[in-house]
This record gives structure tokens, sequence and C-alpha cells, in this order.
């Protein structure tokens, strides 16, 4: 008799949950179904593709100029970003050579988008966790500061359009240094309120520490890239290995991680951002006067026949531009590679064995936008 | 519990800091002069006829295909008033479709059309998606009101 | 009893129904102010902690904002869904709002004020709020949907557990005054509050409180970013602002004016009981219960607005292995320092060296808990390896 | 093989600007493959490879295991439709271990496209030929699930981002449309700066 309750288990059965396509966690529109065995995940089948839209096809019906609204459209949260990856694969191929302010002034947008991004995170992810409304609105407060300082310097606030081949559609407003500076200013104000608030309080370190372990080789084999990369102890940035554009004047750390896990992605974007200040302070100081566009610029680009696959470090990883091109107006070939597609993929290997807490933590802490993915 | 107490301290702190918050409707926040709403057309005062004249390069540039423009020959030119052979005679643009990226802008070669930098542009809103499509009176209006601050780029 | 003309109207020996049930309307009209009021100063406070300003549309500074919410809760259609199992969906509001509203009888707001003077009165308010965990599990479970189901789950667990600091949090303070009726435990503390002699029962049943209402750090059941809504999703209109508006803000308040009176000293404290102004004292003692108490619900939402919510395993183990143990140590050395009958001042020293002690050693507990390798490293993927064979 | 002057164009170059010279990488895959038939290029940044189909499986397995080559990172898998050249699947890789770059183009007929899946070297190309399946219709032999990504579930035959697939025409909002209801000028609300009743004709 003694024996009788151990030997058969009892029988649970495994639940379906669907975390569906509209939910507070899945930061977009993505879907992931959770098979859970009283709390803890067993598997989880992952499902993209809601916010296909075919940039790709798109854009090989467009000219080169009308193409790059469609890289704000993919990369919504690092629009200078992506625009400044596209517009270099076509100046490789069409052999122009931006001049030196036009440069300066790329690499300062790209990197005040790469602070704007990671604010979003920090608010994001502290919202996954619990601080419903704290973490949110103070990253957002600096946000603001940074998209107001776009709106003054491109008339918009999300879709730029900014960056032409051969450098940038026009001059900077003439208060531009010191609005960069004041923003730089509060990015770090910003930064050390979300470490106060949310780096080593107990159960924020609870909640992320060892949750979502992803080692070097997982990650370099899933392709992930970027902060997923570094958290996992990778010190690969493509700013410092491949460095495209004018980054190799400038000196900055590449903050990485110890073991991998959703701890050390919040820490490396956190210390991300100070590093990016400190590029943006050395880029403003070195910004010359001076032209923004080569003078003879062709009325309709047709860059030379060939390929080449350009790629930069966005705020997520790497995003690289395959783009071939046969002589004609029109790129033959656009093929956008999305470092969120890339760091999902590697989801179910993190999440599977953790909790249905943990899954929305581990979700949060790849920071994925749902359009650059899903293209 | 250190870190607990941290990060009370860090929520008490940002108490004492002055709220952030605009109270939208009655307070407006400064648009700057480069703001992108929609395109409009320019109204030329001193010889009180449109800038533009219908040459269609930006119905070729615009990526969505949200304008169509059609042409006439300007009654001025024959009376001498003014230079401009042809002058815009139909120009509708579909709000709608228009993506903002600025590029209709660029092409223009007679700066005929420029991005609406007021907050009207972006308080735009109807109850039928078919009355976004602006006819060429609707977007003259703004410029004949004088509401559009022009601005020189590096200004 | 220093209550002139209310008393006079109440002193005719009435029907003691209808005393009952008059006293019972005005603990019903002063609740559904302070729960308007509650939550109007929660979305203020907790905006202006987050540098924002709050509601300021309805009303003068916003003020009319709770009565515009109730409105609109009130004019919502009461949705069911179709497979719902039907009178149990009906009456979990009930049953989740009822024992909260219960726990307000026998709280003496005034010297000698209250529904009922019961003798077990903190026994009592113990017990009836152990009743809400029904409410809750009825309304996951009639509402036959996932997300429901799970939140119920985990609620039932998280209020059942968190139930046993609640008393030891209580027990270890009538251990010191000697009864578990409410007017005695407060006129005990006229010389010295509560709070000082015990912190660290004090600190336990702050947790306690915020674990019953399921209030930030604790809002496991009602997760936001994960379980939608728990076991209220399926509810709208009236019946969510009961279970969800209600209950919480009530036990709030209930709670919060339960942990004045037997930590802070309730209206006893800073005056003892020598008449100030012979009738109308009793406005003193109100403003000390309605500080005390708004004291201890501004920490509360301080402490929602700022902390990440737990997870349910890490929730059971603080509860069960830190809580528990630490609450047991104090109820026993307490009764050992009771017992020998020490001098007056001797014993408030022991009692609070002991229980400072206790909480220094308990938050050195969890800064331990917390640092410790996480459950993956030390188990390893346990499911992972099950769902691999 | 040092990698820092992997593949950076010589200073001097030729007067009918010829192809530049191909990086060292190039030579890597050929001494490491003798028996495949591999033709080199020098694309705008890296080494372009470019292969038969069929033999991708083995090329690509010696880039990932040789140390020499040691690609360990699939940056990129796409498909590419060049009409009546066929169709192409184009594998970018890195090494981390030696920094240098490589393109793989592997040629397919536009009819029946078959190739072997990488996905058993890098688990990075599960996702990728997913979607160049949905885009292209190129199909991975021994792919574990190869199921639509991007595209809904039951859309198997339709490969969007071919060549001879056209966009879809534009729907008609302006133009003669507009004719007919004109007269809706009152729906502008006041005061947008747009609510102008329409001037006649030519003034």
């Amino acid at each position: 008799m003694a024996d009788m309750t151990t030997e058969h288990e009892l029988d649970t059965i495994d639940v379906n949950v669907n975390i569906g396509p509209q939910h507070p966690a899945t930061h977009g529109v993505f879907r992931m179904v959770l098979v859970i065995d009283g709390e803890e995940v067993v598997d989880l089948v992952p499902h993209i593709g809601y916010m296909h839209r075919g940039a790709e096809k798109l854009s090989e019906n467009m000219d080169y100029r009308q193409a790059i609204g469609y890289q704000d459209r993919t990369e919504y949260l690092a629009q200078f970003n992506a625009e400044m990856c596209y517009v270099q694969a076509v100046e490789k191929l069409a052999g122009l050579v931006p001049p030196d302010r036009a440069q300066y002034i790329r690499v300062i947008l790209a990197e005040l988008n790469r602070i704007s991004s990671h604010f979003m995170f920090l608010g994001a992810f502290g919202t996954d966790l619990g601080v419903f409304g704290t973490a949110f609105t103070y990253a957002f407060r600096e946000r603001e500061n940074v998209l107001d300082l776009f709106e003054e310097v491109t008339g918009d606030r999300l879709m730029y359009a900014y960056f032409r081949p051969g450098g940038v559609a026009w001059d900077v407003p003439r208060d531009f240094k010191e609005r960069v500076e004041w923003v730089c200013e509060n990015a770090l104000v910003g930064a050390m309120d979300l470490d106060k608030l949310l780096t080593d309080n107990e159960i924020f370190i609870m909640r992320t520490r060892g949750i979502g372990i992803l080692n070097a080789q997982d990650a370099i084999d899933y392709g992930a890239t970027g902060p997923v990369l570094r958290a996992s102890g990778v010190q690969h940035d493509l700013r410092r290995a491949e460095p495209y554009s004018i980054y190799d004047r400038f000196d900055f750390e590449i903050p990485i991680g110890t073991n991998g896990d959703s701890y050390d992605r919040y820490l490396v974007r956190l210390a991300e951002i100070r590093e990016s200040v400190k590029i943006v302070r050395q880029a403003l100081a070195q910004m010359p006067e001076g032209p923004i566009l080569p003078e003879r610029m062709p009325r309709l680009l047709r860059p030379a026949a060939g390929e080449v696959y350009m790629r930069c470090e966005n705020p997520r990883g790497e995003y690289g531009i395959y783009l071939v091109s046969t002589g004609g107006t029109q790129p033959y070939r656009l093929r956008i590679r999305s470092s969120c597609f890339c760091n999902l993929s590697a989801l179910k290997h993190m999440t599977v064995g953790h909790y249905v807490a943990d899954a929305v933590t581990i979700l949060g802490s790849i920071d994925i936008v749902l359009c650059e993915v899903d293209r | 519990m250190i870190g607990v107490l941290r990060s009370l301290t860090a929520t008490m702190g940002t108490m004492l800091r002055k709220p952030v918050t605009i109270q939208y409707p009655t307070q407006h926040r400064k648009v700057p002069e480069r703001e992108r709403a929609f395109p409009i057309l320019l109204w030329d005062f001193d010889i009180d006829e449109p800038f533009c004249t219908g040459c269609h390069a930006c119905e070729r540039a615009c990526p969505v295909e949200c304008m169509t423009v059609t042409m006439k020959d300007n009654p001025k030119q024959a009376a001498g008033e003014s230079k401009r052979r042809k002058i815009v005679d139909e120009f509708f643009i579909d709000y709608a479709r228009c993506m903002r990226c600025n590029i209709c802008v660029e092409v223009c070669n007679f700066d005929a059309i420029a991005m609406n930098n007021t907050w009207t542009g972006h308080e735009l809103s109807v109850v039928d998606r078919e009355d976004l499509v602006m006819d060429r009176d609707q977007l003259m209006a703004l410029s004949k009101e004088k509401q559009i601050r022009p601005w020189v780029p590096g200004a | 009893m220093s209550l002139p003309f209310l008393w006079g109207v109440f002193g005719v020996n009435m029907n003691v129904w209808l005393d009952a049930f008059v006293r019972l309307q005005l603990v019903v009209v002063v609740m559904t102010v302070t729960v308007m009021g509650l939550i109007y100063l929660e979305r203020k406070f907790v905006g202006r902690l987050q540098m924002r300003l709050g509601p300021m549309r309805t009303g003068p500074f916003g003020t009319l904002q709770s009565i515009a919410d109730a409105l609109k809760l009130l004019t919502k259609e009461d949705l069911r869904p179709s497979t719902a199992d039907f009178w149990l969906f009906e009456i979990a509001p009930y049953v989740t709002f009822v024992p909260v509203f219960m726990t307000l009888l026998a709280l003496p707001f005034m010297d000698g004020w209250f529904v009922r003077d019961l003798q077990l009165g903190l026994f009592y308010i113990v017990a009836i709020s152990g009743v809400t965990v029904i409410g809750y599990l009825m309304a996951g479970w009639a509402s036959d949907n996932k997300y429901a189901l799970l939140g119920a789950v985990r609620s039932a667990a998280q209020l059942i557990s968190y139930e046993i600091p609640l008393i030891l949090g209580v027990l270890a303070v009538s251990i010191v005054a000697g009864s578990l009726n409410l007017n005695a435990i407060i006129l005990q503390q006229d010389t010295v509050p509560n709070l000082v002699l015990q912190p660290l029962p004090f600190i336990i049943l702050l947790t306690a409180i915020l674990a019953e209402l399921s209030r930030r750090p604790f809002d496991i059941p009602i997760g936001e970013s994960e379980l939608v809504g728990g076991p209220w999703v399926e509810y709208s209109g009236i019946r969510w602002s009961i279970i969800f508006a209600l209950t919480e803000y009530a036990g709030l308040w209930g709670f919060a004016v339960l942990g004045s009176l037997v930590f802070l000293g309730g209206w006893e404290w800073p005056f003892g009981t020598r008449s100030f102004w012979g009738d109308y004292d009793f406005v003193y003692q109100l403003f000390l219960v309605f500080t005390k108490s708004f004291f201890i619900i501004l920490t509360m939402m301080w402490i929602s607005a700022t902390f990440p919510r737990l997870r349910i395993d890490q929730l059971m183990s603080f509860c069960w292995k830190i809580l528990l143990p630490f609450g047991f140590f104090q109820v026993i050395i307490n009764g050992i320092v009771v017992t020998y009958k020490p001098s007056e001042e001797l014993r408030d020293v022991l009692l609070f060296l002991t229980s400072s002690a206790l909480l220094v050693a308990m938050s050195l507990a969890i800064y331990l808990a917390t640092r410790q390798p996480s459950r993956e490293e030390r188990v390893g993927k346990l499911l992972a390896s099950r769902s691999a064979q | 093989m040092s990698p820092d002057e992997k593949d950076d164009k010589p200073a001097e170059e030729t007067a009918e600007d010829a192809a530049p010279a191909i990086g060292p990488v190039a030579d890597l895959f050929k001494t490491a493959l003798p028996g495949v038939s591999l033709e080199a290029a020098q694309g705008a940044l890296d080494v372009l490879i470019t292969i038969d189909g069929k033999d991708a499986h083995q090329v690509l397995e010696t880039a990932k295991n040789d140390e020499a080559l040691a690609f360990d990172f699939l940056r990129n898998l796409s498909g590419v439709d060049y009409e009546d050249a066929g169709l192409e699947v184009v594998y970018h890789l890195y090494s981390y271990t030696h920094g240098h770059n490589v393109t793989v183009k592997a040629k397919l007929p536009s009819q029946d496209p078959r190739i072997q899946t990488v996905s058993d070297l890098w688990r990075a190309a599960d996702w990728h030929e997913r979607e160049a399946r949905d885009m292209f219709g190129i199909v991975f032999e021994g792919h574990p699930n190869l199921v639509p990504i991007l595209l809904p579930e039951d859309m198997l035959d339709h490969f969007p981002l071919r060549k001879d697939v056209p966009l879809a025409p534009l729907e008609e909002w302006q133009g003669e449309q507009l004719g007919e209801n004109m007269a809706n000028a009152g729906h502008i609300p006041p005061g947008s700066g747009f609510d102008v009743t329409p001037s006649a004709e030519g003034e």
C-alpha cells in the first residue's frame, strides 16, 4: 500500500498557454505558444510574420532614394542606424564618398538613436518585470529629449528619411551643438536614475540573474549579435571589429557580460548608453564645417552593377543590407538581415525549463522589434 | 536589503523634481520650423499666383504615388504679368497615402511645394478617408494665410 | 464614553440590531468615501513619484476622477463568457468583497466607538480576511479562461501562505498586550507604541498586508505583464470594480487602520487617556488614527511604485523560509520575556533589543537569499532534460 | 595567414580598372577544397565564391570545420532570383577566430530549386532557410520543419520575391474617381486651415 502513490504519478496534462499576438509582454505583434506543466515551460513555439509588409519586394520597385523610407519602417527604434547601413551600401556600390561633416552628423545621430533605443528597452524591461510605470516614465523622459532633438534636425519624430547616399539631406540647425550637449547631459542623469532604481534592487536581481542563460558558443551558433552576444562574454562589436564610416576615430570601450543571462543583457545595454554619450561628445568636438553632399550628385543615382553586404552595429545587433544592383535606377535585390530575427530564434533554447514569468523576462531581455523581425 | 532602500530613495528623489507633463489640448509643445506635417503648395504673393507650374517632377518621384497633377497655360503670362508659361490646373495630394518623406520638396525645382510646419497640419482629422484627398485650393489655403514659416537649410 | 451628542441618539436603548445597522451604515459611508479618496490619492501620489501630474482633466485638480471612474464602471456592460459557470461567476465578486468589509466591524476608530466591541477582535479580523481566497478561486474557475485559472491558483497559493505571517505579526503584539481585544492593545500602548517595542512584527505585518491585497511586489495573481488580469480577466463593469477597486482599496484602508491601531498606538499613544478637550477629544483621536493610517497607506503606495514583481516560487520561499521562522522566533521570545514578568522598563528594553536583533538577522537572510546562484545553475534545466528524453 | 591584410584593395589601380585583386580567403578556399569547381571574385567588401548548388553542403562544411577557414558565424542566408540565370542562395560567413569574411553563392536551376540544408552546421540557418523557402520556393532538403515562417501557413505555392510575381496594382484614390464626390468640401473640420470652398475654375 505504501508505494501506491509513488508508483503511478499524478498524470497531469500540459496546458497550452497562448501569449498571443496582442499581449503586453510581446512588445509588438508576436505570438508564442507556451506548453506549460504547472508553472514551468516545457515547450515554446514562436509564431512571427504578423508584421510582414514586404519591404524587400517594395524596395525592388523603388529607386535608390525612395527606398530609404523603408529602412525607417523596418527598424523603427533605431532608424538612423538602419538608414546609415542602407546608405553606405549604396555608397559602396556607387563609389561615393560622403564629406566629413556629413559623416560626423551621421555618427552623432546614429549614436543618439542608440541611446533612445536603449532607453526604450529599459522602460519596456522594467514594465515586463512589474515596475509598472516608474521605469517607463524615467526612460521615456530621456527618450523624449532625444526625439525632440531629432525633430529639430530632421523635422520628424520617428520616420526621418534624413540620410541620402553621399551624405545627409540638409544641414543641421545652428544651435545643434548646445542641444546635443544638453541631451547627452540628461541621458546620463536618466541612466543614473534607472541604475539607482533597478540595478541592485534585490527583487530585480532575483527576477533576472540566471534567467535565460545563453552561453557564448550557443549565441554564436544561433547567430545572435549585439548586446545579446556581448552579454554572453563575446567581445565583438562591429564598430570596433570592422569599423565602418568614421568609427575608427573614436575611442570607447565595449561592455561585455559574464554569464549571458537577462541581468547581464540589462547591464550591457545600460553601460552602452554611457559609451554612446562618450562617442557623441568626441564626435561633437571634432565635427568640421563644410559641405554635406558631394558637389556633383547625379539627379537619379545609378550605382555600378555588383553586390555588397554592408553591416552596421545596431542597438540590437548586426543590421545587414545585402544589395545587388544591375546598374539600373532600382535595386535588383535588397535583403535586410535583421538582428532581432536571429536573436529571437534563440528564444526557445533560453526559455525551456523556466517559469511562465521568466518567459516574459527573457523575451523582454532580448529587446525585439517586431517590424524588423518580419520586415 | 540595501538595494531595496536605494531604489526607494530613487523614487522619492524623483518625486521632488518638476513633473514633465504637458497638458496637451490647453498647452501646445513648440513645433520646430523644420516640422514635416504634410506637403502644401506655396503662394507667390507678388504675382498673386501659385509657384507650382505642374511639371510632374514630384508626382514621378513620390514613392507612394499620392499626387495627381495637371498643367494648363498661364493666362497671366499672356497678359505679361508673370514669366511662368505654365501654371498648375489641378493638384491632388492624398494625405491618407502620403508618408511625409520630403522627397517631393527636394525634387521640386521651382520650390513650389513645402512641408506644413504648423500644428494644424498634425491635428487634421476627418470622418471619411476620402476627405483626406486635398485639392489645389485646400493645399494653398495655409500658404495664403502666411502660416507656413519658411526655413533655409543650415539656418 | 465621550460622545455626548452622538451617544444620546444611540444611548436610548434601541433594539440591538437597529443600533448595529445604523453604525454599519456609518462605516459604509465612510468606507466608500475613503475608497474613492484612496483611488484618487494613489493615482496622484504614484504619478508624482513618476514625475507626471496624474489625473488633471476631471474637476479642478482631477479631483472628480474617481467619481468619473465609478460612473464609467456603472454604465459599462457586465459581460459574462457564455461558457462561464453561471452562479459561481455571479457570486465570486461578493465572496471577495464582503469579508473585507466585515473586518471593518471590529476596528475601534475612536476611544469607545466601534460597531461591535469583540473580545477577540484581532482573532476575528485575521480569520475573516482569510475568506477572500475562496472568492478568488471561484472567479478564476468560473470564468473558464486559462489565464484566469492560472491566476486563481496562484492567488490561492499566495493568500493562504501569507495568512500565517499576518497572524504571527499580530500574535506577537497581542502576547505583549496580554489580550486579543483591540481596545486593550491600544490602551496598553499609552507610554510607548508597539512599533518601538516590536519593529520586526511591524515589518512582517506590512509585507503580509501587501501580499494579502496582492499589491505590487506581490501582485502575482494580477501580473499585468504575464497573466493579464488574473482571476478578473473576464469581469467587466460594476462586477470588476467590486472585486478590484473596492476590495483592494477597502482592504488597504482596513489593514492600514489595523496596523496603525496595533503598532503605532492608534488614538492612545502621544496623549494617553487624559481628556484633552473635554467632550470633543474624539476629534484629535480621529485625527491621530487618520494620520497614522495615512502614513502606512503612503508607504505601501510608495513600495508598490518602486518594486518589480516577485516570481511565484520566490514569493513562496520568501514566505515559508524567511517570514515564518522569524515570526515564530519573535512569538517564542515574546512569550519567554512576558512570562518572567520583568519590571516595566526592563521588559520594554528586552523586547526592543530582541526584536531589532531579529530584524537585522532577517534582512541579512534576505540579502543572502537573493545572492544565491539561480535555480537553473543549482538544479540545471530539470525540465529541459525531462522534455528532451 | 595574418588576418589584417585580408581583402583590402591594393593601392595601385590597374589602368582599365580590372577586377580588384581577390582577397586571400579565396586562396584558402582553393587549398581546402581542391576537388570542387570554385570561381572567386572580389565584391565591394568581401570575397565572392560562386559554386554549384549540388556541392554547397560540402563546401560549407569544410568552411566551418577547417581550422584555416573556421567560419563559425553564418551572418546571413538569402535567396536571389536572377530570372533566366536561375536562382541563387547566398551565404555570408564570418569567422570570430580569424576575423575574415566570405560570401558563398550557390547556383540553382530556377525550375525545381533543391539544395542541402545547412541548419545542421549553424542553427541560425534554420529560420533563414524557412524564409528563403517562403519567398523563393527553394526546397532545403533535410530541414527539421520547413513550414512558412513569415507568410501565412497555407501559402505554400506563391513565392512573392520571385521576379515574375508582379506587385499588386495601387487601389485608385485620385484621378477620375474624385470627380463625382467633390461636393464633400464640408467634411473638413473648421479651423483646420484646409476648410476652403473649391473656388471657381481658372481664377
